[in-house]
């Protein structure tokens, strides 16, 4: 019997309107073999649209139904549902995407509805062959995973695990925290960052539905939506954490002294350490390559002294595989390295710093007590600040670190009241957006400090005066007086941006997640699914998604925990049951498959002598479908007879 | 009631389903008492006269091997259709083209000029290549022309069923003839003397991992006779091509070349099987898969030896 | 060479894979960036879906050309579909050089999800070069019989 | 095993007239190091200098017509002057990236019938040097090393900016490398990268002399006895116009300045004449003299 198909145009207002004609598209498509019906209307998705769908099925007896609208990525399940609403199966349904790819990408008239003609048709042809199919129902598991323990985790996973739902935290610093924990004061209230953090990280402690697993990476995520298997190394800390009291006395008593990563290498840690005193979890790790014991074989100093026998360097990493429903990234940022940028001197010219150098400065208990001082020791009387390194740059990232004029700011005021500096602002443009930045601006300007509009050219040791002699002169040109101005300082603070972390690929290979073009991790959707990826059941947050000041992380943290909330909380998922399959008829048994799946979800039954596909495992990508030569190897709702169909309605 | 009438009839080939025929042995006389042989030119002697002669649809069935290459060809194949009730398509030639296909690789012009020029045996001073026409002083001579494209049959005529091989194997040759004679003939279109799973489904050699390093060339290898081929670098075309032959190639220690056709549903065999190939290649690095992919010396004449005719591109472009 | 006047517009099959390329031709409409309309496309769910039979189909049914995109090599949804895509690839480049196919006319590109301008630049460009080329016309049947 | 490399080479208005030394001493060590240089036949100008900024196409036009005449030849491009390798792969680019000038270069070239299909590189000398031949190589070759003799290492403004992709933009420190290969000590030269006034010297001498001034005074300052160059405007301008300094800020500079090529050349072995560096107007004579044996 015939297929009665119903095809339905949309117009979206005039985003498909304007440069497709709509009307000569669907007498095209009322011309097609099989087509019942042929509609246009102003927005199919809305519930008009989708009632002219729904009457149709009933009163025409469609069998089959095309929306040509906008992409599948956007409605394909809002018509799909409407599709089984009206009593046809969902997968008797195809969409034509003639908005994103098509009115949105020429201002020609005629070629686009040339193009729409031919997308439709490729899905009026392709839908006779498609068949009803069922979705399948699995039970999400309730637990949560959430990678990396700054600000952002934290908010999350303080979020989830106070709901009454279990969280895995999983950070691979020794203590949670992250650059926050580093920081002196946050802008625009001038807060004390420990102040406000280290509550937090207490919580997550002590938190009876978090379970932290410092010190660890995650190596491996399988699984689909609601019934993930996440694979976690946990590095050995040479410390059992159980009987670890954290009295420090280890630390105190360790012989080996190193430049600290949390001073970023302006004070020194010991082999056994914890990065700072209020480290959480409060149990010190060892670094191996470091300790005497572990080089030299020689030493265990800090076994002798620990009261409770917890150092055991016996310790080996161990692996862990945890069951989760859903997993939040917040793996954050990495910050731009100055010294790539030659002609600032980072590197080459003492007393040329970065912001984060600073910042450990101006810290109380950071290597100097809080005070900002020369490499000579002594205090500097003038101090530049140079906004944007490596942020809206060609060279380097092109993109605006939206932190950078907020902290510099904040750190011009510290510098100001802890030196009594001048100092000056090297600014492209000052971007304070946020809630009370503007006020913090004004607050700046009005402790007299100067504002030069221009990015910096160059910082140099090459006097042209005798004022310049013996100090760092930054040229930049002031774009405001059109002059190039060389000011002599002491002291010259790099405003480094915020970078995607390093292992950012590694991660989002792992996750199965996109990044976009700045590398950091993609979000479904940048207006109306910020913390959502195209992997259902992954969410991102905070500064890993893009850069992001502490009130945007905290929010973000808190919007993932919503999300992945509302998916545990549905109890159950559908998944799509667009999975290979294996006619036994046909296979012949040549194996040319089983090694291509990346999921082993292809073994060989040798009773029968053929090769089957676990549907639970599989996932669909067609890899086996495309190599399987005797064509016994399908893929639902993308077979063989789908895609010539629409090949051959395209070439027609 | 009188036995059926068959004709066998051989264009553009080697003669090797001729010999199929003959390889029938002591069936072959059985057969020929169950069966009138009214036109078989390589064996009797009978003139294209005496078919044209005969009424339409007199025979009852014509096998019919070899490609359409000349004008003969095509004129034989569409005088045997108008005289036989049931034309069969014989051996790999009438079904996919063939060795005869591999033309469609060049064109007519260069055929003529390697043939008739280049070949270090050839002696042709002017430069002379065939005329369909040329004036003699007795008057006019005509050759058949010699098409620039190779066809199989059912691209020339309607064809009632298929029976591939090079040449079709001995005991697919008397099933057939025995299934012509008893008259239960399957649904027209079908493809006879021949198994529906690929060859694989019949061959005994152990399948492997299926982890192609490097692609090996039969004169470089003595492959191991219990191991699949394609495990041990060695192109077989066994994965994508229909069995029913028995795999007697791969007891020769040699590879499937693919002469049975497509396995049933397959639209083109030697992209299926270049598919098959390359997807096992064993390496993730793009430098190191090109030169996997160099191992493939002649893809079509790998993977389209006996079909090219019949793959959805036919031939190169001219 | 380039040729200056050209009004043959060629028709060309785009199978884009749903995750990077698919996405990424969406994000080039809705950042409404213009590229020439010749692209007609077919989403699979990964470039490994694209059997090389589709091609021929497509090359054969009177395609200028075919596109085949998908995400770059290890950012692969599937984990390596890609990598079997670019092993089928090469291959396929070998046998279409020997059907005198020209490489211009079968492309495989990576484009991941956010790289709508570089989708449309491969578009720009592959449309650009086939008008150069001409029209491949398989079926027109010229070739194809005799 | 000997390194073999073909390349057409480009040697540019400048190497024939002022800077005959810098074409010389660069064929002759590229010989040495097994790099092939082919002139490239019937060669224009390459679009350089004003010409650029006042009629772009036409610039592009030209140095399209040089590709052009290389990719028939099939190599890649040397030049030695930081300006031609700036416009030459200016021109490159924007062809690349921009359709519409392609084709109409593409329809001018063929007037000539030429065409360009955008496979040439064009690469610098240096870069060549140090990337392709690289340290061990090049080390093999020093006979007669150039220990302990003070280079200021001078790239000027060109030779990174803005394509030098192989190389730092704004502190580059290839030659700084290729010098310590060859024995000598490059010395801290935060003004490597800077302008040496060249363009300025007809249009706004004071200013251009100023600028020579401060790249004399940070060489010498930093203990440098010669200079060593890789563009032929900014060997001529910090040469020529030592004695106007000298005049203008009653100072008494006599640097010597060598190109890159001449100081491989000494290294390898070659005597002062072969390499041109009797020709030059500051002579080297007395410092070379007493750094390296036997010139």
């Amino acid at each position: 019997m015939a297929e009665k198909i119903g095809v339905y145009v949309c117009h979206c207002g005039t985003n498909i309107a304007q440069t497709v004609d709509c009307k000569s598209v669907v007498d095209y498509a009322s011309g097609l073999p099989n087509v019942t019906v042929a509609r246009e209307y102003q927005y199919m998705c809305s519930d008009p649209g989708q009632e002219l769908i729904k009457k149709d099925i009933k009163e025409l007896g469609l069998t089959r139904v095309v929306v040509a609208s906008c992409s599948p990525l956007m409605h394909e399940p809002t018509f799909r549902r409407a599709v089984e609403e009206a009593g046809l199966n969902q997968f008797l349904f195809q969409m034509a995407n003639i908005r994103e790819q098509c009115s949105w990408i020429t201002e020609n008239k005629e070629m686009a509805t040339e193009r729409a003609k031919s997308i439709v048709g490729a899905a009026v042809k392709r839908v006779e062959f498609q068949e009803p199919l069922d979705v399948k129902k699995v039970p999400v598991n309730p637990n949560v995973l959430i990678v990396g323990g700054g600000i952002t985790g934290i908010e999350a996973a303080l979020q989830i695990a106070d709901s009454g739902k279990k969280v895995y935290l999983v950070e691979k610093e020794p203590t949670i925290g992250g650059y926050m924990a580093q920081f002196d004061k946050t802008f625009p209230t001038l807060d004390c960052a420990a102040c406000i953090l280290t509550p937090k990280m207490v919580s997550v402690g002590q938190h009876p539905n978090i379970e932290l697993l410092s010190y660890s990476d995650v190596t491996g995520f399988s699984g689909y939506v609601g019934n993930f298997t996440a694979r976690i190394r946990r590095r050995a800390k040479y410390v059992e954490e159980e009987k670890c009291s954290g009295c420090g006395l280890c630390t105190e008593k360790c012989p080996v002294s190193v430049p600290s990563e949390f001073d970023c290498g302006l004070g020194k840690r010991k082999a056994i350490y914890r990065p700072f005193p209020q480290a959480v979890p409060n149990v010190p790790v060892i670094d191996r390559d470091r300790c005497l014991y572990f080089t030299k074989g020689v030493c265990k100093v800090c076994q002798k002294f620990c009261p409770r026998g917890a150092i055991n360097f016996e310790q080996k990493e161990t692996y862990a595989d945890l069951q989760v429903g859903a997993a939040i990234l917040a793996t954050g940022f990495d910050l731009f390295d100055a010294s790539k940028v030659k002609q600032y001197g980072y590197g080459r010219l003492p007393n040329v710093i970065t912001s984060l150098e600073f910042e450990r400065f101006s810290h109380a208990s950071g290597p100097t007590g809080g005070k900002i001082l020369l490499k000579n020791g002594q205090m500097p009387s003038n101090i530049a600040i140079l906004h944007c390194i490596g942020s809206r740059d060609t060279n380097f990232n092109e993109y605006c670190s939206r932190v950078c004029c907020m902290y510099s700011m904040k750190i011009a005021h510290l510098a100001h009241e802890k030196t009594g500096a001048r100092v000056y602002e090297f600014y492209i443009d000052l971007r304070a957006f946020g809630k009370g930045y503007e006020e913090f601006y004004k607050r700046i300007l009005e402790e007299e400090t100067i504002f030069i509009r221009g990015k910096a050219a160059e910082v140099t040791d090459v006097a042209q005066t005798s004022a310049e002699r013996g100090k760092l002169i930054v040229v930049a040109e002031d774009t405001l007086l059109g002059i190039v101005r060389r000011i002599p300082v002491d002291m010259v603070v790099l405003s480094v941006g915020l970078e995607p972390r390093k292992d950012t690929t590694e991660i989002a290979r792992i996750f199965s997640i996109s990044r976009s073009q700045d590398g950091f991790f993609l979000e479904r959707h940048p207006k109306l699914a910020p913390v959502s990826t195209a992997s259902d059941g992954i969410f991102i947050a905070g500064a890993c998604q893009g850069p992001k000041d502490i009130p945007d992380s905290v929010a973000q943290g808190a919007a993932a925990a919503a999300n992945a909330l509302s998916l545990i909380d549905r109890k159950e998922v559908t998944l799509e049951p667009t999975v290979a399959f294996i006619d036994e008829k046909s296979c012949s048994g040549c194996k040319i498959c089983i090694g291509l799946c990346p999921y082993n979800a292809i073994s060989f039954d040798e009773s029968k002598e053929v090769s089957v596909v676990n549907d639970a495992l599989c996932k669909g990508c067609g890899t086996c479908v495309a190599a399987c030569p005797s064509g016994a190897i399908g893929q639902r709702n993308f077979t063989d007879d789908q895609l010539l169909a629409e090949v051959e309605a395209i070439c027609a | 009631m009188s036995n059926p009438k068959a004709a066998i009839y051989w264009a553009s080939s080697c003669g090797g389903c001729e010999i199929a025929m003959l390889e029938l042995g002591m069936n072959l006389v059985d057969i020929s008492k169950k069966v009138d042989i009214v036109f078989w030119p390589a064996a009797l002697d009978f003139k294209y006269s005496d078919v044209e002669a005969m009424p339409n649809k007199s025979i009852d069935v014509s096998f019919f091997n070899g490609a359409i290459q000349t004008s003969e060809n095509e004129h034989m194949a569409k005088l045997l259709r108008e005289k036989s009730k049931i034309l069969i398509a014989f051996g790999a030639c009438a079904y996919g083209g063939g060795i005869p296909a591999l033309a469609n690789t060049t064109s007519r012009e260069q055929i003529f000029t390697r043939v008739y020029k280049e070949t270090p045996t050839t002696d042709n001073p002017d430069g002379i290549i065939p005329q369909t026409k040329s004036q003699v002083k007795e008057g006019e001579l005509t050759i058949p022309e010699f098409y620039n494209t190779v066809r199989t049959l059912n691209q020339t005529v309607d064809v009632d069923y298929y029976v591939p091989g090079c040449p079709p194997v001995g005991e697919q040759v008397l099933a057939v003839m025995n299934t012509v004679v008893s008259g239960k003939l399957p649904p027209k279109g079908s493809v006879i003397g021949a198994s529906d799973k690929s060859l694989c489904d019949e061959c005994k050699r152990v399948k492997g991992e299926r982890k192609i390093k490097k692609i090996m060339r039969t004169y470089q290898v003595l492959p191991d006779t219990e191991k699949c081929l394609l495990d041990q670098g060695v192109i077989c075309m066994g994965p994508a091509t229909r069995g029913g032959c028995g795999a007697q190639c791969l007891d020769a220690n040699m590879p499937c070349r693919g002469c049975y056709g497509p396995v049933p549903g397959v639209l083109d065999q030697g992209a299926k099987m270049l598919s098959a190939l390359a997807s096992n290649f064993d390496s993730e690095n793009e430098e190191e898969i090109q030169k996997i992919a160099e191992g493939v010396v002649d893809p079509i004449g790998t993977f389209y030896r006996y079909g090219l005719a019949r793959s959805l591109l036919r031939r190169a472009k001219a | 060479m380039i040729d200056l006047k050209s009004d043959f517009e060629p028709k060309i099959v785009g199978f884009l894979c749903r995750w990077c390329a698919y996405t990424g031709a969406d994000l080039a409409g809705t950042s409404r960036i213009k590229y020439p309309p010749n692209v007609t496309p077919i989403r699979v769910m990964c470039s490994g879906r694209v059997d090389p039979v589709l091609v021929m189909k497509a090359l054969a049914s009177g395609a200028d050309g075919v596109l085949i995109a998908g995400c770059h090599p290890g950012d692969c949804h599937y984990t390596n579909g890609n990598v079997k895509t670019i092993r089928r690839f090469r291959v396929l480049q070998k046998m279409l050089d020997q059907f005198g196919i020209e490489r211009d006319r079968v492309r495989l590109e990576w484009v991941s999800a956010s790289e709508g301008e570089k989708y449309a630049r491969v578009v720009e460009s592959m449309t650009e070069n086939l008008r150069t080329l001409g029209p491949l016309n398989w079926n027109g049947k010229k070739e194809v019989s005799s | 095993m000997e390194t073999h490399m073909e390349f057409s080479y480009y040697p540019g208005c400048s190497l024939e007239g002022m800077n005959k030394a810098y074409d010389k001493s660069a064929r002759l060590v590229s010989k040495t190091l097994g790099i092939d240089l082919t002139e490239l036949n019937d060669w224009n100008c390459c679009g350089a200098s004003a010409y650029m900024s006042i009629q772009e196409l036409r610039a592009h036009l030209l140095s399209a017509r040089n590709l052009a005449i290389a990719e028939r030849e099939k190599k890649d491009l040397v030049v030695v002057c930081p300006a031609c390798l700036t416009t030459l792969t200016k021109s490159n680019h924007y062809m690349g990236e921009d359709l519409k000038l392609r084709r109409t270069i593409a329809s001018a070239l063929k007037a000539a019938n030429l065409q360009y299909l955008g496979t040439v590189k064009v690469r610098h000398l240096l870069e060549v040097v140090v990337n392709e031949i690289g340290e061990q190589e090049i080390k093999t070759k020093v006979t007669r090393p150039l220990t302990s003799l003070k280079v200021a290492p001078y790239y000027g403004c060109q030779f990174t900016r803005p394509f030098g992709e192989f190389d730092d933009k704004e502190f580059p420190v290839m030659l700084d490398t290729l010098l310590k290969w060859l024995g000598a000590e490059p010395v801290n030269f935060p003004l490597k990268a800077k302008c040496c006034g060249g363009m300025l010297m007809t249009t706004n001498e004071p200013v251009g002399l100023g600028l020579v001034r401060s790249l004399l005074d940070c060489a010498t300052q930093n203990g440098a006895e010669c200079i060593a160059t890789i563009c032929p405007l900014c060997h001529i301008t910090l040469e020529a116009y030592q004695g106007n300094v000298n005049k203008k800020f009653a100072t008494s500079f006599e640097v010597p300045t060598l190109y890159f090529t001449q100081l491989m050349g000494l290294a390898f072995g070659f005597s002062r004449k072969e390499l041109g560096i009797n020709e030059e107007l500051i002579s080297s004579k007395a410092v070379l003299a007493r750094r390296v044996e036997a010139v």
